[in-house]
């Protein structure tokens, strides 16, 4: 950030004579803008994608008249809801009915923040990121909760209870199993975690392959990022075959397209959470970007950590067409007697493996068996 | 719950898992089990002995009202005139396909086999009086009006559509001694 | 219907792009309510499973009426119905199209002449923009329908007409 | 640093802007025609009855507790975790120490059944012997 | 509709339904829930009364054919068959072989198309939609078949008094065949996509439970009565028209995964049932004779005076017809009893005491279809 | 046991005037009539008796005859299987029948469903309420005498 402001003043000398403040301001607004515009699209073209997954799963085309391919398809759709009457039931609880989609977006699009889209593409490296995240996307599911109970229908009161649940349910895990990440890493910034995954051939230094611990740790990382957004087999509070639409069951228009784009904002911040602590990030496999020019290690950077988290959100769609959904009490069963002391577990386990071996995982290991 | 039903527990709930999106991900990536026909633009060709909308060849009909009879739903209106040489004509012949359940019955009693199902499916309509088919052209355009009305707890709106086969084959044979 | 800030007193050459635009987007995502009574129903479900796939048109199904845009009567309604049918149609937003599936949602059909409980048509509760006959209608022949109701909602204009 | 929080604030305010900015949009394009029934909850169709704001049961209350405690221990372990590689043995023994005492608390609630959602329940008739019984007892 | 106490405080009445996207049509289910644990559940049924009892008096008796596919959409062929053997007992017609080996045929490829939107619908309930489509792919072969049979692909009106109505086509038999080696793998790629699946297994074992005893005393009927353990199906104890020339199972539940009689044996009875009905399928295509097709039916058809009581085994159980004559030409009073309409009068009982998603289980498990139960 | 067996082991129990008439002719399978208020203790007695242990209620039919009514039930022995009808007769302008509820639980939504289209009562039923049709539909129209009403709600029926 600092050396992005001094960068422009040193280019520009208009902006030398603003105050430091002004000019930092200014290149954040632009930065948010540009995230905020990326996220956007991003969660349009996402709903396009989860379409045309399901659609492959399913032996059939998708959506493919509007536009090349369909593609056009989510603009359809957007266009539309904004055009569409957005109703407030005459009983509900027109504050919270209101505020409730404001705080599902503003809190999925919040954790965009620190989301490390490249070797220096982030919009602000707080030093306690992972924590961060894990605080601003509860913040989604607090927005799913008053909307179930704003709503005064009784389908979105039982999704919204079960949305509460599902806190209960998922928070431990989701906060344990990213701790041994950040034991290896010794900092809670997603950069410098990042930054630590680097090397033997730039795959083998991923957290995921470091001891076996971690192996497991990011497979209950992502089975407790699901029950985080949402999605099947966690889908329990809108669980549509169930409460009809849960949550959102009043929901329509514009209001809805918030908790639509919220949902698949959350799956993109989850799984750029997954990649850059167990799969290296933006780190680009077999090549060292920290060598290259800024512009194409940025570039580069950029394109590997999209991959990456697009290969994840796949992999929740690929869940999600394939597997029928849990009971809200099977759930919590799961998460309290099968990830959360599997979860401790592997603290322990890293913890000792890290005592163990001085820190060293098994690519390492191996490396200087082999005498390097 | 022992160490080893739970470890076991884990492992069916991963395996199983496995196993079905193993299933999911072949369907997915082959292209060839993909088996969506584009409508509008591919039409599947029915069967030879597809049920779709009635059709009467007037000139073969002898209006002997057997169908009419038979219809468990009334979608048939049959009126004629006797002609001097005993033989019955034709006035009117309607069949409303909105109310018409397709079940054949008509068509397995006519005497003349003048009334046969066509392959005909298509004929979305905007209003209520498009789905009578007119085989006859009627009289004056009030009277039909009046019929109509009579027919129809609500009258349709205006613009219902002339006597015309819906699409797709014509029955064979036009002969028309009749 | 309210006015709205751009019904402008007379339609004007840019408006009418916007028109095409906004219906442009309105026919592509027809979202339909998941709603069906009988035989039709299943036919419905062919149209939007794998062989007909209504998704291709931006047709997918939704389970409240807050988020549906069509409504497609597939199947009879009794009169028990009639009410529930009316309140559902009443929940859904603007704006909202409807088409009558089958031959009991257009006239009654098999039961018009001799059931005691079956509306004879489901336009005599509310408006109906197209109607499929068929009994029940070849998916083929609901998506027919559906292209109709495009053609329809391509004709209107949203700005510049008193209401 | 401080800087780099500025720019939550302003994500968070941005995306704020933008959603009312659309929120309005929509109000302005947007037909309306409200009526009654539309504003009615939406009941599958029926005339609602009931009301929906009450006193909604739970059922995990147990597993709400624990839920605080295990989630304030996460809080507490990740500062553990940064400084862990440099501590070495003393930090391992005394998380050790800490994680085994709550996972025996979780393995006794376990045994106790507590991790279950509660599932009884109890008929009319049945909740109004229990009140006899109790009354007889009293 | 009555509720049986007012609400306490925390007691919260649930409408479900008749607009909801797992009742299966228009049912409506009144719950009475204690947070999300159901403490008492009423259907409510008749959105869907379509008098057809009331039609049957009105119409003559070949009249009402087309009136029975309608009976039961996912079976009509089944109701059909069923409504003819009904007529023909009470007339006392002799079918041709040929006519009865056909109506066997498509009474089994409908089971098989009826189970398999029972399967489909019963896993897109639980929230798994993908198969739901994959059953629907492998029925519209089946509607494929079908079409070319009679010319409709979901009301058929095949079966007429005194045979069917028209004879097979040609290369019928081919295509079925190739269809049965196409669907018999397909019903193992089910099992490892779903039916076994873990979440699945856990949503339905001991979910749901009805005893053999509960399900003799309520009346369940088929797949339902078999899933609770009580090996008793029509085809094989009393068997009809050919059924008795046909090697099959009777396929029943054990408690595969929980207790006899839970959701998931009901499930598996059908899937299972699949697989004897393409075992049956297979020998008839191999005993079917060559003859006529109709027997010879006065066009004015009346019965004699009597009544009759007629069950045939449908794929929601037995569904029977009660038909009184009087010697006219309409039935003077037919009264239809089904599989579905049964089922619910144990619904409150089973409902009891499980959560609201295992409500949806028990209505899915059940393979409930509207029509059938308000006919 | 054959159904005329059946019906002598009733006329041994409940003597004739009870069990009053056996019809075999044209009636599949053959019928017992036997008198109304004591239909609950036959079927009980029918249900338990070693002899016949008719343990399903295959069917529960009210038939209006346009003199009398008339409730048909169809028994079934899972474990004899043997059949028999049973038939009760009522007045038609005030039919009373006694509830089976209690016999076979799965009567009680046939009973209901016999109320609503043709008007009989079954005395002691727990919850004898319309089924199919609405709350407040006039008359019942299974009964020959049926008119169809002209509208309801204000939609033409």
């Amino acid at each position: 950030m600092d050396s992005a402001v001094a960068f422009l003043t040193s280019k520009i000398p208009f902006l030398a004579s603003l105050p430091f403040w002004v000019v930092a301001f200014l290149v954040m607004l632009v930065v948010a803008l540009v995230i905020l515009g990326f996220a956007l699209t991003y969660e349009g073209i996402a709903t396009y994608i989860e379409r045309k997954v399901a659609a492959d799963i399913q032996v059939r085309i998708g959506p493919n008249r509007v536009g090349p391919n369909g593609w056009f398809q989510f603009i359809a759709d957007g266009v539309k809801l904004l055009m569409k009457e957005d109703l407030i039931p005459a009983k509900a609880d027109k504050f919270l009915f209101v505020l409730a989609p404001y705080l599902v977006f503003v809190g999925s699009f919040a954790a965009f923040v620190v989301v490390p889209f490249g070797i220096s593409l982030i919009a602000a490296d707080l030093n306690i990121g992972v924590y961060y995240v894990m605080a601003v996307t509860s913040l989604v599911v607090i927005g799913i909760l008053l909307a179930g109970w704003g709503s005064n229908n009784k389908w979105a009161l039982l999704g919204g209870m079960r949305a509460a649940a599902q806190i209960v349910s998922y928070e431990v895990p989701v906060g344990m199993a990213l701790l041994p990440a950040v034991i290896l890493a010794g900092s809670l910034s997603l950069q410098e975690i990042i930054r630590s995954q680097g090397g033997y051939l730039g795959i083998f230094g991923w957290n995921i392959f470091h001891n076996p611990f971690t192996f497991f740790s990011f497979f209950l990382y992502f089975t407790a990022a699901l029950a985080e957004t949402n999605r099947t087999p966690f889908d329990i509070p809108e669980a549509e075959s169930e409460l009809v639409a849960g949550y959102h069951v009043e929901y329509s228009g514009i209001r809805f397209a918030f908790f639509f784009m919220a949902e698949y904002g959350d799956m993109f911040v989850v799984c750029a959470l997954a990649a850059a602590l167990y799969l290296g990030g933006w780190q680009v496999p077999f090549v060292d970007v920290s060598g290259l020019s800024p512009l194409l290690a940025n570039l580069l950077s950029l394109g590997v950590f999209l991959a990456k988290v697009i290969a994840l959100i796949l992999v929740m769609m690929w869940v999600r067409w394939t597997l029928p959904r849990l009971r809200v009490d099977q759930l919590m069963r799961m998460s309290w007697k099968y990830l959360v002391p599997l979860t401790f577990v592997n603290v322990l386990g890293v913890s000792v493996w890290v005592l163990a071996f001085d820190g060293k995982g098994i690519p390492a290991l191996v490396m200087s068996l082999l005498g390097r | 719950m022992g160490l080893k039903q739970y470890l076991k527990n884990i492992w069916e709930a991963v395996y199983t898992i496995a196993l079905g999106m193993k299933i999911t991900a072949r369907y997915g990536i082959d292209p060839s089990e993909e088996i969506t026909q584009q409508y509008p633009e591919e039409k599947r060709q029915p069967a030879e002995r597809f049920r779709g909308f009635l059709h009467n060849d007037v000139p073969r009909c002898i209006a002997c009202t057997m169908c009419a009879k038979t219809c468990p739903v009334d979608c048939i209106e049959i009126e004629f005139v006797t002609g001097e040489d005993k033989k019955r004509k034709l006035t009117r012949f309607d069949i409303n396909i909105g109310r018409c359940m397709y079940c054949g019955l008509c068509v397995e009693v006519c005497p003349t086999k003048c009334l046969t199902h066509t392959d005909g499916y298509e004929k979305a309509s905007l209003s209520r009086g498009e789905l009578i088919l007119h085989f006859v052209e009627p009289a004056s355009a009030e009277e039909e009006e009046a019929q109509e009305k009579e027919a129809e707890p609500e009258p349709a709106p205006a613009g219902a559509a002339p006597a015309e086969n819906p699409s797709g084959k014509e029955p064979e044979g036009t002969g028309g001694e009749n | 219907m309210k006015k709205n800030l751009l019904q402008a007193p007379e339609g004007t050459v840019m408006l009418s792009t916007v028109d095409k635009f906004i219906n442009w987007s309105r026919r592509s995502s027809l979202w339909y309510l998941l709603f069906a009574t009988a035989c039709c129903g299943i036919e419905l479900m062919q149209t939007g499973a794998s062989r007909y796939d209504l998704d291709r048109f931006g047709a997918v199904f939704r389970a409240t009426p807050r988020q549906s845009d069509l409504m497609i009567v597939a199947g009879t309604i009794t009169h028990k119905m009639a009410e529930r049918v009316k309140r559902l149609y009443d929940q859904m937003p603007e704006p909202k199209y409807v088409i009558a599936m089958g031959s009991c949602a257009n006239t009654g059909g098999p039961f018009y002449k001799d059931s005691y409980c079956v509306v004879k048509g489901v336009d005599l509760i509310i408006p109906v923009d197209v109607y499929v006959p068929g009994c029940p209608p070849r998916p083929e022949a609901l998506i027919d329908g559906i292209i109709q109701l495009q053609k329809i909602i391509d004709s209107k204009k949203n700005f510049g007409e008193k209401a | 640093m401080l800087l780099q929080y500025a720019n939550v604030l302003i994500f968070m305010a941005l995306a704020a802007i933008v959603a009312t900015a659309m929120l309005a949009i929509s109000r302005m394009l947007q037909p309306r025609n409200p009526n009654p029934v539309k504003a009615q909850p939406y009941e599958c169709g029926e005339l609602p009855f009931g009301h929906s704001w009450v006193q909604f049961n739970i059922r995990f209350y147990v597993i709400a507790l624990i839920f605080i405690i295990f989630d304030v221990e996460v809080a507490m372990l990740y500062p553990w975790g940064v400084i862990f590689r440099k501590l070495g043995t003393i930090a391992f023994v005394e998380a050790f120490v800490f994680i085994v005492i709550l996972l025996a608390g979780l393995a006794y609630l376990w045994v106790e059944g507590d991790l279950e959602w509660v599932r009884e329940y109890r008929t009319a008739e049945e909740e109004k012997r229990a009140r006899e019984e109790e009354r007889e007892a009293a | 509709m009555e509720i049986e106490r007012l609400p306490e405080s925390d007691e919260l009445l649930i409408n479900m339904g008749p607009q909801h996207p797992s009742t299966h049509g228009v049912l409506r289910i009144l719950l009475r829930t204690d947070g999300e644990l159901v403490t008492g559940a009423k259907p409510d049924i008749g959105y869907l009364h379509r008098s057809l009892e009331k039609i049957a008096e009105r119409v003559t008796y070949a009249q009402f054919m087309p009136f029975t596919d309608r009976l039961d959409y996912l079976a009509a062929a089944n109701c059909n068959c069923a409504y003819a053997w009904a007529v023909e007992k009470l007339a006392g017609i002799e079918v041709p072989e040929r006519a009865e080996y056909i109506r066997v045929i498509v009474c089994e490829l409908n089971r098989i198309a009826s189970h398999l939107i029972a399967f489909g619908a019963f896993t897109a309930d639980m929230g798994a939609f993908t198969p739901f489509l994959y059953g629907i792919r492998e029925r519209e072969r089946i509607n494929d078949l079908f079409e070319m049979i009679c010319g409709n692909r979901l009301t058929y009106n095949y079966a007429r008094i005194g045979g069917v109505s028209h004879d097979l086509p040609d290369g019928f038999l081919d295509e079925l065949k190739d269809f049965l080696d196409y669907f018999e793998p397909k019903i193992d790629e089910y099992n490892q996509l779903i039916s076994y699946n873990k979440i699945f297994v856990h949503r339905l074992a001991n979910v749901a439970v009805v005893s053999k005893e509960d399900a003799i005393a309520y009346g369940l009927v088929g797949p339902n009565l078999r899933g609770s353990g009580v090996k008793w199906d029509l085809r094989k104890d009393e068997p009809y028209s050919v059924y008795d020339r046909f090697e099959f199972d009777v396929p029943v539940g054990f408690g595969e995964k929980g207790t006899v009689g839970d959701a998931f044996d009901r499930y598996m009875v059908r899937i299972r049932e699949m697989k004897e009905s393409v075992k049956i399928l297979r020998q008839a295509i191999e005993q079917i004779p060559d003859g006529p097709v109709m027997a010879k039916v006065p066009r004015v058809f009346k019965p004699g005076p009597g009544e009759v009581y007629f069950r045939a085994e449908n794929p929601r159980g037995e569904l029977g017809f009660y038909i009184v004559s009087k010697g006219g030409t309409s039935p003077y009073r037919l009264k239809i009893r089904t599989g579905s309409f049964t089922a619910l009068t144990i619904f409150d009982k089973v409902a009891r005491g499980h959560l609201i998603a295992d409500i949806i289980a028990l209505i899915g498990s059940f393979d409930i279809v509207l029509p059938e139960i308000d006919r | 046991m054959t159904a005329r067996e059946i019906y002598e082991v009733l006329r041994e129990k409940f003597g004739e005037e009870v069990v009053t008439e056996f019809q075999e002719e044209n009636v599949d399978p053959p019928a017992v009539v036997v008198a109304t208020e004591k239909v609950a203790e036959v079927l009980t007695f029918l249900r338990d008796d070693p002899r016949t242990l008719f343990d399903s209620l295959m069917c529960l039919s009210g038939v209006d005859y346009e003199d009398r009514m008339e409730v048909v039930y169809h028994l079934h022995s899972m474990t004899h299987l043997h059949k028999v009808t049973v038939k009760v007769r009522t007045d038609r302008e005030n039919p009373k029948v006694p509830t089976v509820e209690k016999v076979y639980p799965v009567a009680s939504f046939h009973e209901r469903e016999a109320y609503d289209l043709l008007g009989i009562v079954f005395e002691g039923h727990s919850d004898l309420r319309r089924i199919l049709l609405p709350e407040d539909w006039p008359g019942h129209p299974l009964r020959k005498d049926y008119v169809y009403p002209d509208s309801y709600h204000g939609i033409k029926v």
